[in-house]
């Protein structure tokens, strides 16, 4: 195998990929002083078009996706993203227009941000939606904003929000940005949240629980309605996580079940490609008496035209400039509209099956620490054979690389010890489940009969494991100008 | 019913493996009380075929491709490349997520890392992260990381009001409930006071932001601001264009100690406002302070170099209620189209889109700017946008003007409440001088009896 | 100027190893009378931006977009799902060639194979090759294919006058320097008169040739057909339609011996007639006479199974003048978006297209029949196209739809001097209903006073 | 390794990928007879979208392109195709044409046609064009159907067409289609035409001469214009093989060296990627005397408006339905645009340039039967390493596909014993061709040092050599239905 090469070391002068017609008229320099230009010009690579073609289709092929490999990432929901998605979303119609165009002009995709607001409310359960969030942690960090202007706005003084420890990493991270502080909430034997502790954690304090649900180890809160009546008597409230909501879709409504604000995933349960860690959008759906605090801009009805507020008394304000991610909401928009209610809650259900099909087959080999059901994941353990192979999840995962899968998510929750949270999504066949069954039974064999090869693992890729102690002591963040590195 | 993988004997096999006899039972776990029953009033299901007559038919409502498009205000219409389009598209890429596991990312994770050191080297800074949500945002977490770079201890951030209103209320937002205090610096002539600015300048304020090019499209020489922003102990937060940045002096050039912004322009569709994505570049010190995903080069046991997520105890997945941000998902395709953007264009390229945004903004400025009562409205240098001042209502001459296919704006008085007479007005590389004289004659139409 | 790759430093080096001093010495091997000089008045260059700004606007100055489409005559406005789009654009396939080198090449000989598959079972044949230039083309191949496997012994090759009359004038090309004679099988009610046909019919006869659905969109009964071509020993030739395949009897369980078309509905653009695709199924014993690639399933010496191009002494590069035909280059990426598409639809999908195509076009038959002076020229059952009977001049008309955004067509007097007041209306599952209903009021409209 | 799956194995009951509305209306057996109707569904496989999205992906990650490897395949140009050509053919303006629409409503492409033809004619010295042919071969079938509907026309009975042994094989195949019979005409020492023996094969029966300029051999036939007055002497015509055009670029014009009839390979000088075998496009260039043959439609100018003549009296008539390959036609015209005159010149400078500069590099490592300048492409031949270590053509491809580029095109032309045929191609760096020639120079020392290597090779890919007897003794040339191939 070759060392890899960066675009850098492919620089050349004379090399060009790009004509740019002369600009004619008058020269730079009357316009803009010379202390505010380039001394010379920027410091990037000169190829050629080819070059540049093959530098990046070559990379990509060094890259697992989900069109090339099973993904089963829990908490990630990888699944399949229809092609007509991309296709809607490359409209011309849609990738041309500025977002500071007249409303006049936008009417057709102001009428997709408008119905899209209210077909993700049918769905879930609430009277207001926002589309403006950016993932999934902008829109926790707006629903908990909202929160905090509604308490403020009642006149309640309560900035405590409290959080399972099974939650995802992005919900404390998410109340620190929005200035509460968080109370950890544990989880009971079952894997869910200890009602107990929970009544124990409550005071005038609290803002608000953060439930995930189905939560991060697959499990559905049962409580959860019992958990909402004990927040409102508290006068605080129920904030759902909703990035497991492919597990529940047309089967359950957060809103129904007593949640008062809730983010989506919009990317992960309807359908946009994860584009190697982004873009996504996180919209947040509220219960009618926190609609007002929604942030702005909102796109409102009037008639059968569609107009833009900019403004709003109550609300908390902008989140980020202009409408949020729109072509993200076009693959979402789209997906539902191909699917429909019924093809929604066949979703679920398939992603249920599909997890619980996994689990079933290997709990024989793996520790499963929590649950005998579960909805769209499920979370094992390799603390067995960590303690008596020396093979950790981590080994497991590299694994199964060579084997042709993606690995699972590793290490997350926290409250499992070696995780392997695998979600199959409902988008995988039985074949392939039953080759990654297989491949994960073949390795917790492998753990006794040649462990050797689990910690050598991966062999297959263009490198192994990589040193990522040197990564941060050695600190290299990008080419060094000039230089070749050694 | 599309995504039907399952034949039903595979279904069969399955639950009996499971151990119940309906997929129903897997639902077990959920209360009655929790369940829904009967079918959402949303649309659908619809085939293939009538879902995409339904979207292109939306599509052809917005009227953006039946005109010229001279609206500015932090989005652009840029050429956008072929190779950004089909390189982008590789499944391997827009399939994947956040390169967790290395050894099968190393596509992806190469892109980021050189992407991070073209955003370091344009912006002349030191490091760069793998993007974050939009400019406004960067903004904001760009002034965050200032404010816990500095222990917290400085509460005052000074922000220039020459930039985006929508980023300082951004800002604004990010920070509603930390304790700190935003204050803005008045502008004058369209730029950053500096009388103003060291007036306001003092012990507590953690950092100082401006913008070059501002919102008004003048390009503010950053060194004074600088200047007075370091006496004070203070860091400079800079945010640019990187378009611009092909033939601007860099920021970290004239003293910035971060430098944000909005990608967009770099092999981004305006698509409505997005998804785009925000830049964050640091000097090295900051390493340990910024959000974002960060790629580093390193090597295996072997001595292959590959490249690794690095200092993820930054993040919330490590570090949770006390990482330096929340942020998980990016918008890392949006990067990646960036980097091959920039790939493309070279520095050539991007020096001459640059000149030529420049060329025509000023063409535009001329032929405008010669219209009988109009005129722009401050003398600054600029780059691809100006401010122009109206004989009348800037709303209304921008509605009639869109109806005849010019699309200007943002109209300025929707954040400066004396500026109702005033809008921008933006040229990029790709208007025609033909499309200019189209402008000039329309407005001069749309204005002689207003 | 794009395409540069070498730095003058490159260019110094390779012309140093060379051994001459200017790139102008290579060309020394040319004579100066055959050298031109001087620049070609051509257009160009332009930038990727500027050259991308002009084919838009001629593709804008096409009116296809602006409308239905109910054209047919081989070539139709189906659905082409976003599958076939975005599978076909790998870049590994699409810029890709020939697969000489079957170890670098499995995955586009892998994707023959299966398209081989796919046509011989729609068509009910054997075997297919791997492509051929297009339909008309396809049918002459086919009868030489006939004549040639009889040891080009039997001189007279019967074509159906209703087939499309380009492929019998491509048939004719194909054919005017050998030694066949091309006989037309006169029609009666828009279908091969098979009184006709039994007394043309005789042990001189290579091939008879006819079609189903026809030009005319009948679905015409091929037994009997077959049944006369094989009393007198000749080859019966099918043509047809790979998306009627969905729902009609393949032509292979009606006695076809080869069976070709156009294959273009099979997820390829109509792009102004090409590229599409022919393909050509027969029986097995024609293996080693079709024309064209053919691959084949082998395995290496480990016993695993690969693909590989086989038969390739019936190909030019091997037998040169003694080749069963001398196609090199085929239409194979258009093959690939046929298999993608086939993959796609599956049994279910092409059924319901050709279900749906059916349907609209019988509804579209009944309200345009209904108008007042209109009628269907012809009663056999038809599919998804049928030749209507206007009260003028067809051209007139159909010139007159198209300015109100009604494309229909051909005019059948193009080709047949006694039906100028005949045209052909098609309609694909794309068409809507209320577009039928424009047709239909538009024509009323346009006949009325003619 | 696995065995690969085809999709039909990948075929399950109730799969489901597309989805199409219900037919209303009648019934379809009411309006088609039963006889007519298939008894059961099109027997083809059954998958979902996401499996046919995977399967598609994982197999193209089996094959080599342009894009992912160094592909000099002699005679083939496969040169870099712009990404702009791909955007530009795929613009809904059209591609959602039919080609029978009225001509008003199609002057945007009928203008791209009419252009084209002139823009060929200029760059090739010709007086007409025609675009109908769908690939070379196609064209040379159609320029010599024109040369015989010449001299018929003109009352001269020929039927002689002499063909140089280095030619490729579709010159010898399309003169048989067009009904005439062929004369070899030998080579010299030189790699060049043999005068003598043309001289010696000229009589009254010679219709033309088909030459290849530059040849198959990479060289040019210098003699081109004393051929040309010999032929025409003869009252015969020259008919030239344009597929080697990349090498002439706006340095020389066939048209005006004495070529009557060419055709050019459009989708190799002019740009669009192969598709893996296609389409191509084969137009014909032809001087005025010849043009009132060209076969029919053609695309008139009428003041400022564009139609179709659809008959002319002297027209050979239609080598196929409708326009001819139009989307390559689109790519050809875009990439012309882009070069423009001094840039199409540049190609040829620079693909000659590319071929030299490896042939140098080689002649060293592999025999050099002809010549000492190339022109776009050089030949080898591995004869002595086959006599010394029984290393032959085929072996050296198939280690080079090891070591990570696509092979020569080998045993062709047929004059070279063992060939090995080397096109660069302009568009390749100098990086890539020194990692190429350091790959040849590997394999030519591997060959006495370690022969078995190169009989194994290759060993990197999913299949080794494949056993081209078996697939004509037991033939497979579709999936049995129903069947597992065992
Ligand atoms: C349970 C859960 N919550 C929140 C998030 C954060 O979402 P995003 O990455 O879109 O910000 C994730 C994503 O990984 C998640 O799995
Ligand atoms: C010299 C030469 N002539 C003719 C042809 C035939 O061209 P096509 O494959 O386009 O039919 C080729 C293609 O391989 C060739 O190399």
């Amino acid at each position: 195998m070759e060392q890899p090469k960066t675009i850098f070391e492919k620089d050349k002068p004379g090399r060009r990929c790009f004509d740019v017609p002369e600009a004619r008229g008058p020269r730079i320099e009357d316009m803009i002083p010379a202390k505010l230009m380039r001394t010379g010009d920027a410091d990037l690579p000169r190829l050629s078009e080819p070059e540049v073609a093959r530098h990046y289709t070559r990379l990509s092929r060094k890259n697992f996706g989900v069109d090339s490999h099973f993904y089963p990432l829990g908490s990630c929901t990888m699944k399949y993203n229809p092609k007509v998605n991309e296709t809607v979303a490359a409209l011309e119609g849609f990738t041309g227009l500025h977002p500071y165009i007249h409303a006049e002009c936008a009417q057709g995709v102001l009428e997709v941000i408008y119905d899209l607001e209210r077909v993700l409310g049918e769905i879930a359960g609430f009277d207001a939606v926002t589309l403006q969030p950016a993932a999934g942690a902008h829109g926790e960090f707006t629903g908990l904003l909202i929160i905090k202007a509604f308490l403020d706005d009642a006149g309640e003084d309560r900035d405590v929000v409290l959080i399972p420890d099974s939650a995802h990493g992005t919900n404390p991270a998410s109340c620190t940005l929005a200035g509460f502080t968080t109370r950890g909430i544990k989880s009971d034997e079952r894997g869910l949240v200890d009602l107990k502790d929970l009544e124990a954690n409550l005071d005038g304090k609290v803002a608000a629980i953060m439930l995930t649900n189905p939560n991060t180890l697959g499990l559905f809160e049962e409580n959860v309605v019992r958990i909402a009546a004990m927040m409102h008597e508290n006068g605080s409230l129920l904030y759902m996580d909703g990035a497991n909501m492919n597990a529940i879709l047309g089967l359950a409504r957060p809103g129904d079940f007593g949640v008062d604000v809730m983010h989506f995933n919009l990317h992960k349960t309807f359908s946009t490609p994860h584009g190697g860690g982004g873009p996504g959008s996180g919209p947040v759906g509220v219960k009618a008496r926190l609609a007002p605090f929604l942030p702005m801009p909102r796109v409102l009805k009037d008639g059968k035209s569609f107009k833009i507020a900019a403004r709003a008394d109550k609300s908390i304000g902008r989140v980020r400039s202009f409408f949020g991610n729109v072509g993200v909401m076009l693959k979402a928009y789209t997906y539902i509209q191909r699917l429909g209610p019924k093809g929604l809650r066949r979703v679920a259900e398939n992603a249920v099956l599909n997890a619980n099909y996994v689990m079933e087959s290997l709990k024989e080999h793996y520790d499963l620490p929590y649950g005998k059901r579960c909805m769209h994941e499920c979370v094992f353990s390799a603390k067995s054979l960590a303690r008596k192979h020396g093979i950790r999840a981590l080994d497991v995962a590299k694994r199964l690389i060579d084997l042709g899968f993606h690995p699972p998510t590793i290490y997350f929750p926290l409250i499992v010890e070696e995780a392997l949270m695998i979600e199959p999504t409902e988008t995988e066949n039985l074949e392939t489940m039953d080759e990654f069954v297989s491949a994960m039974r073949t390795i917790a064999e492998e753990a006794s009969k040649s462990p050797e090869k689990l910690h050598a693992a991966p062999a297959t890729t263009p490198v192994g494991r990589l040193d990522e102690v040197k990564a941060v002591k050695e600190p290299c963040l990008a080419f060094p100008s000039g230089g070749r590195i050694t | 019913m599309p995504y039907v993988q399952h034949s039903p004997a595979d279904v069969e096999k399955m639950l009996k493996t499971i151990g119940v006899s309906r997929i129903e039972d897997l639902f077990a776990q959920l209360p009655r009380e929790t369940r829904f029953s009967g079918d959402a009033r949303i649309p659908g299901p619809m085939s293939d075929m009538e879902v995409l007559a339904r979207m292109k038919s939306l599509a052809a409502a917005n009227r953006g491709l039946q005109g010229a498009c001279f609206l500015g205000g932090g989005c652009y219409d840029h050429f956008v490349p072929s190779t950004v389009d089909q390189l982008s598209m590789r499944a391997e890429f827009y399939t994947a997520y956040t390169p967790y596991q290395p050894e099968a990312s190393q596509g992806m994770l190469q892109v980021f890392f050189e992407y991070q050191t073209m955003i370091a080297r344009l912006t002349g800074m030191d490091i760069s992260n793998a993007s974050l949500y939009d400019g406004a945002s960067a903004l904001a977490e760009a002034a965050i990381t200032a404010w816990t770079s500095q222990k917290r201890k400085k509460r005052r951030i000074l922000v220039s009001s020459t930039i985006h209103p929508e980023y300082i209320a951004t800002l604004k937002t990010y920070t509603t409930h930390q304790d700190v205090l935003i204050e803005t610096i008045p502008a004058a002539g369209g730029v950053t006071d500096a009388a103003a600015l060291s007036r306001l300048a003092g012990p507590d304020v953690a950092c100082v932001a401006a913008a070059s090019p501002n919102f008004f499209g003048i390009v503010e020489d950053l060194e004074p601001i600088a200047q007075a922003a370091h006496s004070c102990g203070a860091l400079l937060i800079a945010l640019s264009d990187p378009i611009g940045l092909g033939m601007l002096r860099p920021p970290g050039e004239m003293g910035a100690d971060l430098v944000a912004g909005e990608g967009q322009g770099l092999g981004n569709y305006m698509s409505f406002g997005g998804p785009h994505f925000g830049f964050l570049a640091a000097r090295e010190e900051f390493v340990r302070s910024i959000p974002g995903r960060i790629v580093g080069m390193t090597e295996d046991a072997a001595g292959m170099k590959g490249f690794v997520l690095t200092f993820q105890t930054r993040e919330q997945h490590i570090r949770r209620e006390k990482a330096t941000s929340n942020i998980c998902s990016n918008q890392a395709l949006c990067a990646l189209r960036a980097a091959v953007y920039l790939a493309t264009l070279g520095p050539d390229g991007l020096r001459r889109t640059a000149n030529l945004c420049a060329a025509r903004a000023h063409r535009l400025a001329d032929r405008l700017g010669s219209v009988p009562g109009i005129s722009l409205a401050y003398k600054g240098p600029f780059f691809k946008e100006f401010a122009l001042k109206l004989p009348g209502d800037a709303a209304t001459i921008v509605r009639r003007l869109s109806r005849r296919g010019i699309f200007a704006g943002p109209v300025l008085g929707e954040w400066f409440p004396d500026m109702a007479d005033c809008m921008l007005v933006a040229a990029t590389e790709r208007r025609t001088n033909e499309e200019i004289d189209l402008f000039r004659e329309a407005l001069e139409e749309e204005t002689r009896h207003v």
